[in-house]
C-alpha cells in the first residue's frame, strides 16, 4: 500500500535518473543513514561496535570492490585478499617511511598501490576468461602473500613479520575507541558505496555490464574491452586495498600477511555470491551474512546445547551449514539476497494486485 | 530467508540479555578445534578444560569460589580470536581473568587492547618475544620461556650432544622453518649465537602448509648439516621428519621446537621419528598426581572432555593442562591478595606477576617434576624457566636431557632493545610499579 | 654443477609431479563430462581418505575397506547430482563453480564430523624410506610406487574412455551436451558415473597422499597444488593432467632448488601458478586443452 | 532528427573488390565484389552456407579476407580493432540476439550511446558536471529512439524478460543509438510472426528514410526482401550469382536454380 510509484510522475529525465527515483526509497535511505550514524552509536555496546560492526563494514568494502570486478564487469577473482594485503602494507609502509603523512592519505596510497597491482594481474583477463582468469588471480594471491612474508622490508624489519598500525589521529582527535573507529569506517564505506553506485549507473558501469553480458556485442558497439576490463580491475582493487588498510589499521591493529590468505579471498567471493552479484546492497547483505553466521552458530550452538556438544562438533557443523547455505543460495536465487529484496519490493509495489 | 532473520533476532536477543555468570572466576577459553591446526588445538583445549573441571571438583574452585569458563572457537584466525576476545572479556561477575590465545598471530592481534581492557595475557612458549620485558608489556606474560630463550637452550642442548659448547665451532646447523611470522621469529637470535659459538647457520624456509618439502630437504642435504633445528607447525612437522629420513639425515640430529614436539608430529612419521629430539616446557611421562586427579575427579565422574587415553600422555593435552595450571595458580595468587571473591583481570595480572612456583608449591599442586620451578617478576615476565628436551622412542617421549637453563645474557639485551623500540613507537613510559 | 644432484632433483620433481596429477585427474574427469570445475575435489580426497583409514582402523581388511569406501563415494556422487547439480543444470558454469566451492566446505565439515579431525596413520605396507640408488642419487621407492599407481590409474581411465560405452558417452557429453542428449545419453546418469569415477580417483589420491602425510584435514589443500597442473595440461585432457603434473613437479622443484636460493626460498606455492600464467598467456586453453572457438 | 534527409544513391560508400575468404580449408567467399551505395537498402540473400554471414563480417571488418580489398568512403581499409568499427559509423545486429541480458531496454540503448560519451571517472563517480549532464543529454536521445521504436512501455524492463520480437527491436534500437551511417542487420526478422515482421519492415524503411542510414541486411523471407530492398545480392557457395533490383534478381535463372537446388 505504502510502497508506490503511483502519482510520482517524473517531469524530467533528470529526476528519473536521480540515484533513487522512488520517493519511499529516498526516505528509506535517509532512515538507514540516520540509523547507522545516530541510533547504532547510541545503543550498540563496544562488543558490537568493535568486533562485529567494524569488521563487517571493512569486509563489506572489500566485497564491494570484488563486486565491481565480478558482479559488474564479470571478471572472477580469487585474489581479493592479496589486493587487500597490498593496500594494508602499502599504507603501513608509507606511514613508517614518512611519519608526518596523515593516515587517510596513507589509506588512499594503499588503495592506489592495490589498484596498480590489480591492473597488473588483470592483464591476463584480456586473453583468458572464467576460472582460467581465477587462476591468474590465485597466482596473485600466493605470490603477494609470499612477498610480504618473505621480504622484511615490507614489515619494516619487525622480528615477527607482523605490522603494527601507527596510532590514528584525525583533526587532532585520536581514533582509538570502538565508537570513533566505527564512525571512521562507516563514513569511508558509505562514501565508497555512493561512488560505486554512481559509476554503476553511468557510462562506465554500462560498459562493464556490457562486457560482462556479451563481450562480442560490446565490442561491436565500440566498447574497448581492454580499457574497460582493466578499469574494472583498477577500481575493484582500489576498494579492496582500502578495505585491507582498514582491516590492518582499524579492525585488527596488527596483521601478519597470513591475515590475507586465500581463505579470506574465498570468504569475500561468497559474500558477493550470497549477497548478490552486481549490486551495491548485495555486498553489504553478503558481508553481514558471512560475518554473523559463524558467530551466530558459535553462540546459538553453545546456547542451545548448553555446552553438551563440544565446540569442535559445532565448528564442523558450521562448515557444513556454510557450504549448504552457499549452494542453497546459488540454487534458489543465483542473484543473491539483493535480488530477493528486489523481488520483494516489486511485489510490494503492485500489492495488493497480483500483477 | 525468514529463518535467517529469526535466528539473527534470537542472536541479538541473546546478546542483549547475556546473563553474567555470577559469583565465579570467569576463565575465557579461546581454542581452535577446526581447520588445519585443529589437530593440535583440540587436545590442548581438552587439557585446559579438564584441569579447570578437576579444580572445581577437587577443591571446589579457587579460594572457595568456583571456576566458570566459556569456550570460543577461533579456528586459529586472528579476526575470529579478536571477536572471541571482545565477546568474553567482560563476561562473568568480575570480567575475564586471563586469556591464553595459543597462537602467535592471535597474540599480536590483541596486545594493543589489553591495557585499555585491563585483561592479562599468558602466552607460554609462543607470542611476542620482547613481551618478556614486563616494564613495557605489563599485561603480557610469555611465561616460563619465550621463543628466543628456548632457542638458546636448544643450542646448549646441541652443545651437550657434541660434548661442550666449544665443540660447536665449525659445526653446520640448518634451520628449517615454517615460512611465516612464527617461523622467522628465531632467526636473529640464532644468528647471534652463530657468531658467538662460531657455527655455520643456514636457513631453509618451508612454504605453508608444507605438504611437499622434497626440494627444501634436497637443499638441506646439499648443505650437509651436522644438526637440523626444526621450527615447524602443524602438518609441516611430520613431513619434515620423514623428508629428513629420506635425505638420510638421522632423526637424532633433528632438534624440534616446542611446537614440533608432539605425537601428532612423530607418530605419522613412523620409524623415521625414532630418536627425534625436541624442546619442551614440560617433562615427559604421565606419573604426576595432577593427571591421576583429573582421571579420578573428572573422567571417573564421566565428565571428561576428550578421550581418556589422552590424559597425561598426549603432549598437546599436557600443554593444555599446563595452561590450566598457570591460569588457576595466577587466580589463586590473586585471591591471596584480594580475598576470596571472583577475581578481575587486573587482580589476576598481579597474581601472574607474583607467581612463585617453588618446589614446595609444585609438590602441593602435584606437578613436582612435571614443570621446573620458576619465579615471575615485573622486569622478567618470563620467569626464565629452564627447558626440557625430549626424545621420541617410537612409542612415547622420554627425557633426552636435564632441565637446561636458557642463556639470558644473549637475549636479554635484544629483548630490551626491541621492547624499548615498541615503547617509543607506542609512547609507553617503561617502568615497574 | 652436481649432475647427480640435478638428476635427483629432476626425478624427485617428476615423482611428486605424478602425485599432483593424481589429484588433477579428478578435476579433469568432471570437467570433461560436465564442464564443471569441481573445486570440491580436494575435500573429496580428504573424505575418501578419512573414510578409508577409519574403516581400516575398525579392522576391516584393506580390499573390503576400499570397496566400502567406493560405495560411499558413489552414494556421495549420487547425492551431489541430485541435490546440487540437477537444480543448477542450466546455470552458467561460473555459478556451478561457486556451488562446488560451497560443496567443498560442506564435505570438509562432514568428513570431520562423521569421522574426526585427528591425524590418522595410513600404512599401505610400502617402506617409505628405502631408495634406489642411481650413482649418487637416491630415488625414493615409495614415490616410485606412487607414480606407478598413478600411471596405472591413468592407463585404466584412458582405456575406459576409449573402449567402454560409458567412456564414449562421456566423451560425447564432453563435446556437446545437446548432441549427447539427442543421441539418447542420459546426462544425469553420466554425471553420476563421472562423479563416482572422480570419487575413485579421490580415494587413490587420498590413499597415496594420506600414507605420505598421514590422513588429516591438511590433505584437502592438495587441491590447490592441482590447479596449475590443470591450467598447464588443459582441463579436458587426461594425458594433459599427467604431463602438466610432471611439468609442475619438475618446475617447482628445480626452481626451489636452483632459483629459490636467490629470492629466499619457499617459492613453491606461487611458482606453479606463475608457470601456469605463462602458459595461459601463450596458449589460453592449456597445452592439451581443446581450443575454445567463439562464433560471431 | 525527423526532417527528411536528401541522399544521393549513386555515391559509393563501400567498395569491396573480389575478395577471397577461407577458414582453414573451407572456402567461405571466393572472388566476391560488391558496391554499397550511400543510402540504399541492400539485401544479401542465398541458401544456407552461401556465405552471407561471412560477407556481413567482412563488411563490418571482423573478418579480414585473405585476398581482395575493401574501400571505405574511397579509402582503402586496413585491419581494425573490433571496437573501432563502430567509430567508423558501422553498427550491426546479430543473428541470434546479443543483447546485454543484465540490463533494461533503456540501459541497452544507452550503452549504444557510450561511444558518443566522454569518459571521466571522477565526474561519473560523483555523478556531477559532465558525468551527469552527458547522462541526461544522451538519455534524451535514447528516449527519442525508444519513441521511434514504440517501446516506451518496456523501457525499464530487463531485456531478458521481453518477448523475442521486442528483444530484436531493442537490439535495433541499440544499433541506432550509435547513429551509424551503415547499419548491418543479420536476419532481423528471423523467427518473427507476421505482425512483428511488418513492424520491423516499417522500422527499417523509416530508419533508411528518416536518418538516411545505409542498410545492409541478410534475410531469408523472400517476400520481405523483395518489398523493402532497393538492391539484392545473391550468394551461392561463396560466389555472387546475382546483383540487381529485386525484379532483375527475381527473373535471374541462376537464382531460381540455386533456390530450387537444381543445376
Amino acid at each position: 500500500m505504502f510502497y508506490r510509484e503511483a502519482g510520482q510522475f517524473k517531469t524530467s529525465y533528470k529526476k528519473d535518473q536521480s540515484i533513487l527515483p522512488i520517493f519511499q526509497d529516498r526516505i528509506a535511505m535517509v532512515a538507514m543513514l540516520i540509523f547507522c550514524f545516530i541510533v547504532i552509536p547510541l545503543f550498540a555496546n563496544d562488543y558490537w561496535l568493535a568486533s562485529i560492526l567494524v569488521p563487517f563494514l571493512a569486509l563489506s568494502l572489500a566485497a564491494l570492490g570484488l563486486n565491481v570486478l565480478t558482479g559488474y564487469a564479470g571478471q572472477i577473482s580469487l585474489g581479493t585478499a592479496a589486493f587487500m594485503a597490498v593496500g594494508a602494507f602499502a599504507a603501513f609502509n608509507l606511514q613508517v617511511r614518512v611519519p608526518e603523512i596523515p593516515f587517510l592519505i596513507a589509506f588512499l596510497w594503499g588503495g592506489f598501490c592495490a589498484a596498480g597491482v590489480g591492473i597488473l594481474f588483470g592483464l591476463p583477463s584480456l586473453r583468458i576468461k572464467g576460472f582460467y582468469l581465477a587462476v591468474a588471480t590465485l597466482a596473485a594471491q600466493f605470490f603477494i602473500e609470499w612477498l610480504f612474508t618473505h621480504f622484511d622490508w615490507f614489515t619494516n624489519y619487525s622480528t615477527s613479520g607482523v605490522i603494527t598500525a601507527p596510532p590514528m589521529t584525525l583533526l587532532g582527535m585520536a581514533i582509538d575507541n570502538p565508537l570513533s573507529k566505527y564512525f571512521l569506517v562507516l563514513s569511508i564505506v558509505v562514501i565508497c558505496a555512493f561512488f560505486v553506485r554512481n559509476l554503476a549507473r553511468s557510462e562506465i558501469g554500462r560498459a562493464w555490464m556490457a562486457v560482462r553480458d556479451m563481450d562480442i556485442a560490446a565490442e561491436a558497439i565500440g566498447i574497448n574491452l581492454m580499457k574497460t576490463k582493466l578499469l574494472a580491475f583498477g577500481v575493484s582493487s582500489f576498494l579492496c586495498g582500502l578495505a585491507g588498510a582498514l582491516w590492518a589499521y582499524v579492525v585488527l591493529g596488527t596483521v601478519e600477511p597470513q591475515a590475507f590468505d586465500i581463505a579470506r579471498s574465498f570468504e569475500i567471493l561468497f559474500m558477493i555470491v550470497i549477497g548478490g552479484l552486481g549490486s551495491v546492497s548485495g555486498a553489504f547483505l553478503g558481508a553481514g551474512f558471512m560475518i554473523l553466521l559463524p558467530i551466530l552458530l558459535n553462540n546459538v550452538g553453545s546456547l542451545i546445547t548448553g555446552g553438551t556438544i563440544s565446540t569442535e562438533t559445532i565448528a564442523h557443523i558450521e562448515y557444513m551449514v556454510f557450504g549448504a547455505f552457499i549452494i542453497f543460495f546459488l540454487i534458489v536465487e543465483p542473484n543473491g539476497l539483493a535480488r530477493l529484496w528486489q523481488t520483494g519490493k516489486e511485489k510490494l509495489r503492485l500489492w495488493p494486485f497480483p500483477y | 530467508m525468514s529463518k535467517f532473520l529469526s535466528s539473527v533476532v534470537s542472536f541479538i536477543v541473546f546478546f542483549v540479555v547475556s546473563i553474567a555468570i555470577a559469583g565465579e572466576h570467569f576463565v575465557p577459553i579461546t581454542s581452535y578445534r577446526t581447520g588445519p591446526y585443529g589437530v593440535s588445538g583440540a587436545p590442548a583445549a581438552n587439557g585446559y578444560v579438564d584441569y579447570l573441571k578437576m579444580i572445581n571438583a577437587r577443591d571446589g574452585g579457587v579460594g572457595g569460589v568456583k571456576l566458570a569458563w566459556e569456550e570460543c572457537e577461533t579456528a586459529y584466525k586472528p579476526d575470529r580470536f579478536v571477536e572471541c576476545y571482545e565477546r568474553l572479556k567482560n563476561k562473568g561477575e568480575a570480567g575475564a581473568t586471563v586469556f591464553q590465545p595459543l597462537g602467535t598471530g592471535l597474540t599480536y592481534s590483541v596486545i594493543d587492547r589489553l591495557a585499555a581492557d585491563k585483561v592479562p595475557l599468558i602466552t607460554m612458549g609462543y607470542g611476542r618475544t620482547d613481551a618478556s620485558d614486563g616494564s613495557v608489556f605489563p599485561w603480557v606474560f610469555p611465561l616460563m620461556a619465550n621463543y628466543w630463550s628456548i632457542s638458546t637452550a636448544k643450542i646448549k642442548f646441541i652443545g651437550e650432544q657434541v660434548g661442550g659448547m666449544d665443540k660447536l665451532k665449525g659445526l653446520k646447523i640448518a634451520n628449517v622453518y615454517h615460512d611465516s611470522a612464527y617461523g622467522k621469529e628465531t632467526l636473529p637470535v640464532l644468528l647471534k649465537q652463530a657468531e658467538k659459538y662460531g657455527f655455520e647457520l643456514k636457513g631453509f624456509p618451508v612454504a605453508h602448509p608444507g605438504l611437499d618439502q622434497k626440494a627444501t630437504w634436497l637443499n638441506v642435504r646439499r648443505f650437509k648439516p651436522d644438526y637440523v633445528v626444526l621450527r615447524g607447525w602443524g602438518v609441516m612437522n611430520q613431513t619434515s621428519i620423514k623428508e629428513a629420513a629420506r635425505a638420510r639425515i638421522p632423526a637424532n640430529k633433528l632438534v624440534g621446537v616446542i611446537w614440533s614436539c608432539s605425537e601428532l608430529d612423530t607418530v605419522p612419521a613412523g620409524k623415521a621419528a625414532i630418536g627425534y629430539n625436541c624442546s619442551s616446557l614440560i617433562n615427559p611421562g604421565s606419573n604426576y598426581r595432577v593427571f591421576d586427579d583429573i582421571l579420578k575427579y573428572v573422567y571417573d565422574a564421566g565428565e571428561g572432555t576428550g578421550e581418556k587415553e589422552e590424559v597425561g600422555h598426549q603432549q598437546n593435552y599436557k600443554m593444555g593442562v599446563l595452561m590450566g595450571i598457570m591460569t588457576v595458580e595466577s587466580i589463586n595468587k590473586a585471591t591471596e591478595k584480594y580475598g576470596n571473591k571472583p577475581m578481575s583481570g587486573e587482580q589476576v595480572r598481579w597474581g601472574i606477576e607474583n607467581l612463585d612456583l617453588n618446589k614446595a608449591r609444585l609438590q602441593e599442586m602435584g606437578i613436582d617434576g612435571f614443570i621446573p620451578t620458576f619465579k615471575v617478576s615485573c622486569s622478567d615476565h618470563e620467569g626464565s624457566a629452564p627447558v626440557k628436551f625430549q626424545k621420541w622412542n617410537g612409542k612415547e617421549f622420554e627425557p633426552a636431557s636435564d632441565w637446561i637453563a636458557t642463556d639470558q645474557s644473549i637475549i636479554r639485551p635484544m629483548i630490551e632493545a626491541s621492547a624499548s623500540g615498541y615503547a617509543k613507537e607506542k609512547g609507553i613510559t617503561p617502568g615497574c610499579n | 654443477m652436481d649432475w647427480w644432484f640435478f638428476l635427483e632433483v629432476f626425478i624427485g620433481g617428476l615423482l611428486s609431479g605424478v602425485m599432483y596429477s593424481l589429484v588433477a585427474l579428478g578435476f579433469v574427469l568432471i570437467f570433461k563430462a560436465s564442464g564443471v570445475f569441481n573445486f570440491a575435489q580436494g575435500a573429496m580426497v580428504l573424505f575418501a581418505a578419512l573414510t578409508f583409514v577409519r574403516l581400516l582402523e575398525m579392522g576391516i581388511p584393506m580390499l573390503a575397506a576400499v570397496g566400502v569406501t567406493m560405495i560411499i563415494m558413489v552414494i556421495l556422487a549420487i547425492a551431489i547430482e541430485r541435490i546440487v547439480l540437477r537444480p543448477l543444470v542450466n546455470q552458467d558454469l561460473i555459478i556451478l563453480f561457486m556451488a562446488t566451492i560451497g560443496l567443498n566446505y560442506f564435505i570438509e565439515g562432514m568428513a570431520q564430523l562423521v569421522w574426526d579431525s585427528k591425524v590418522h596413520v595410513l600404512d599401505l605396507g610400502i617402506d617409505e624410506y628405502d631408495a634406489f640408488e642411481i650413482g649418487e642419487a637416491f630415488i625414493n621407492k615409495f614415490d616410485v610406487y606412487a607414480a606407478l599407481i598413478a600411471g596405472g590409474l591413468v592407463l585404466v581411465l584412458s582405456l575406459f574412455f576409449r573402449y567402454t560405452v560409458i567412456g564414449r558417452a562421456l566423451r560425447a557429453v564432453a563435446d556437446d551436451h545437446q548432441a549427447a542428449l539427442s543421441v539418447g545419453i542420459p546426462l544425469r546418469t553420466i554425471w553420476i558415473y563421472v562423479w563416482s569415477t572422480a570419487g575413485l580417483v579421490a580415494l587413490v589420491a587420498g590413499a597415496v597422499w594420506g600414507s605420505k602425510l598421514g590422513v588429516q584435514f591438511a590433505i584437502s589443500s592438495v587441491a590447490l597444488k592441482a590447479i596449475p597442473v590443470l591450467i598447464i595440461g588443459g582441463f579436458t585432457s587426461v594425458p594433459g593432467a599427467i604431463l602438466g603434473g610432471l611439468i609442475v613437479g619438475c618446475g617447482e622443484k628445480l626452481a626451489e632448488v636452483y632459483l629459490g636460493g636467490f629470492v629466499g626460498g619457499a617459492i613453491e606455492n606461487w611458482f606453479p601458478y606463475m608457470l601456469a600464467l605463462l602458459v595461459l598467456m601463450i596458449r589460453p586453453e592449456g597445452i592439451f586443452g581443446e581450443k575454445i572457438i567463439e562464433r560471431v | 532528427m525527423n526532417d527528411q534527409k536528401f541522399v544521393d544513391r549513386s555515391e559509393v560508400m563501400m567498395n569491396i573488390k573480389d575478395i577471397n575468404l577461407s577458414f582453414g580449408g573451407l572456402k567461405a567467399l571466393s572472388g566476391v565484389s560488391l558496391k554499397i551505395n550511400k543510402g540504399e537498402v541492400l539485401a544479401i540473400i542465398g541458401p544456407n552456407g552461401a556465405g552471407k554471414s561471412s560477407m556481413l563480417n567482412v563488411i563490418s571488418g571482423i573478418y579480414v579476407p585473405q585476398e581482395g580489398e575493401v574501400e571505405w568512403k574511397g579509402k582503402l581499409r586496413k585491419k581494425i580493432a573490433p571496437h573501432d568499427i563502430a567509430r567508423m559509423g558501422i553498427a550491426r545486429t546479430f543473428q541470434n540476439i546479443a543483447l546485454f541480458k543484465g540490463m533494461s531496454a533503456l540501459e541497452n540503448i544507452l550503452t549504444g550511446r557510450n561511444i558518443l560519451m566522454k569518459r571521466n571517472i571522477i565526474m561519473e563517480m560523483l555523478y556531477m558536471g559532465l558525468g551527469r549532464s552527458q547522462e541526461e543529454k544522451h538519455r534524451k536521445k535514447a528516449e527519442e529512439i525508444i519513441d521511434f521504436l514504440e517501446i516506451q512501455s518496456i523501457r525499464k524492463m530487463p531485456v531478458s524478460r521481453l518477448p523475442y520480437g521486442l528483444q530484436k527491436r531493442v537490439e535495433l534500437g541499440r544499433a541506432l543509438a550509435l547513429e551509424p551511417e551503415l547499419l548491418l542487420l543479420d536476419e532481423p526478422m528471423a523467427g518473427m510472426n507476421v505482425e512483428e515482421k511488418e513492424d520491423m519492415c516499417r522500422f527499417i524503411l523509416d530508419v533508411n528514410e528518416q536518418f538516411g542510414t545505409t542498410i545492409v541486411l541478410i534475410e531469408h523471407d523472400m517476400g520481405v526482401v523483395m518489398d523493402i530492398s532497393d538492391r539484392v545480392v545473391v550468394l551461392d557457395y561463396g560466389i555472387k550469382i546475382a546483383d540487381g533490383t529485386p525484379d532483375e534478381v527475381r527473373s535471374e535463372q541462376k537464382v531460381i536454380d540455386a533456390y530450387l537446388g537444381a543445376g
